[in-house]
């Protein structure tokens, strides 16, 4: 019964973001949006040990690509446009934004 | 029937995540649905006793989220929340404490998550 | 499948409106159905006089969106708490209670809020 | 002493205009001016229509403030964008641009903006 | 020409709050209203160690009343009122919220 | 002439922030004030190089910044923040970053400060 954990905030503005990780397990995944992207670069945020440690736990972790655009952003996360996103909505029983 | 959980994150007072989830909540509570509510992270400010409330013209959060649980609402408080704002988890019955890991068991039991 | 996607920011102030939009197209072309339901500021955007000048205007793309099939309602105490009324919204959006909130979640394969 | 208090936040989703009330009211009574400037999600205040039932409503609020002496003025754009025309406010509140903002700035002793 | 930092949001919801007293120098105060009273009490949240310091520095720190009250925390800090918050706005130069 | 200071602390994109202090600042910029616009914490994001913006139907929060320095505002960005997101400070010119120290003194040096 995996969750998608969805994420939207400024990783500098909203601990939160990273606290809702921890009650992701194996199997579950993430997806970064809106000013959330913004922890799917290359700087370090509040963000970059959750999403290792998510990693190393087996959740998948995604990075929406028009957020990513707008915003100039470039990552190595895996990333999806908003159909990809409908489909992950579709492979997880529930979303967590 | 299914099962709904409302999450919330959001300290009471400074906006309305508390009295709109409350509100929402009673929707849920007299339809075929089992009830979760869990507060975690600002929002166990919620079961802060001693709220006056009427100085902000606003509700006591704490009345607001016991009132749901009269109406089979199960109501939950992250613990390590709790325990982080000295709030004594044992003065917040019948609200049960809950650890990461069953907050997860809670979430992975939902069929739909609102979040406030 | 159907989805539903609640939201509360308000249109103009925050980006979600407009991921609501941009998800329930794609919704749509991959072939499963959209509910939305508006409350707090979110609610303006169901107002038909909304005129945003050379911006993206949401109302408009809700309209599209309704003529596609897109069920959009919105919380009717959230709308009087801002002025509008039945009259004030654009076709094919309604004005609901938190019952109908619960009934269109219980009615979705998944549910995603989008708060603030 | 003249305060400008700029508003960005809606009036029902967090705590700001109440807190500007408050602020707006003793300030009066220690005899200073008061003015008024709301923005974005926070226009929907100067709407005649509000309806709040049993809770505070922060329009009839404004409203005594302006007959007592408070300039209360908001954005134009924003109101527009909210589906908000001129013949929707409240009386003694009035839609202005951004130099208007300029104005009342410069014309205050004291400016503090009330954002989200 | 001292200022008058506000802060409104919830300590562990804003570490801007935080943030925002770096900017603050002797002579300058510090005034807890709205969700940032949960930083006026006993316990202990990200703006504590910011506040303490702050003291030190010769910044005063006042905690709005009303909000205090809704709440229900107690505070060994000085509080006002909504009137004593309008003379602590005359009293310094500028307001930075 | 009364100087203003605009102190942007909110992300591009996920908020109006950028677009409203922008259209805010054109309002005192034709007027006779002195106008400082400083970008801390996640909205020096809005000098990140590359934004296509379109993406989302948005504007570049870089080309919105800039465009203020063309009519005589006066540009800065907290250079602990440029630092800490690997934005080149050499290449965000004409802004200038500043230190804590710097910025305290610009704080110290404006009449009224607008915060978003």
């Amino acid at each position: 019964m995996p969750t998608l954990f969805v994420l939207s905030h400024a990783p500098g503005a909203d601990p939160g973001e990273a606290h809702k990780l921890t009650f992701a397990r194996d199997g579950d995944a993430v997806i970064l949006t809106e000013d959330a992207v913004f922890g799917a670069g290359a700087a370090e945020t509040s963000l970059t040990g959750a999403l290792a440690a998510a990693d190393d736990r087996g959740i998948d972790v995604f990075a929406l690509a028009p957020d990513l655009a707008a915003r100039g952003i470039e990552t190595s996360l895996e990333t999806v446009d908003y159909a990809g996103f409908v489909e992950l909505l579709t492979q997880y029983d529930r979303a967590v934004h | 029937m299914k099962t709904v959980l409302f999450m919330i994150r959001t300290a009471p007072h400074g906006s309305a995540a508390i009295p709109e989830s409350h509100r929402a909540c009673l929707g849920f509570a007299t339809m075929p649905f089992e009830v979760n509510y869990l507060l975690t992270e600002e929002a166990v400010w919620a079961l802060q006793p001693g709220q006056r409330a009427e100085a902000i013209g606003g509700h006591d959060a704490r009345a607001l989220v016991g009132e749901l649980g009269d109406l089979d609402v199960s109501l939950y408080a992250e613990a390590e929340a709790l325990e982080a704002r000295g709030i004594d988890s044992d003065a917040v019955a019948p609200i049960q404490p809950l650890s990461a890991d069953e907050i997860a068991d809670l979430i992975a039991g939902a069929d739909a998550v609102l979040t406030y | 499948m159907r989805f539903l996607f609640v939201v509360r920011a308000g249109p103009y102030a925050f980006q979600h409106t407009q991921t609501v939009v941009e998800l329930t197209r794609a919704a749509l072309d991959a072939g499963h159905e959209v509910s939305l339901f508006m409350a707090e500021d979110a609610v303006v955007v169901m107002n038909a006089e909304c005129r945003t000048g050379d911006n993206p205007n949401f109302t408009e793309a809700l309209r599209e969106l309704s003529d596609q099939g897109v069920e959009i309602q919105g919380c009717g105490a959230c709308c009087l708490f801002r002025g509008q009324s039945r009259s004030d919204l654009a076709e094919g959006m309604k004005m609901a209670g938190v019952a109908s909130l619960a009934k269109m979640a219980g009615d979705a394969d998944r549910v995603l809020t989008f708060g603030y």
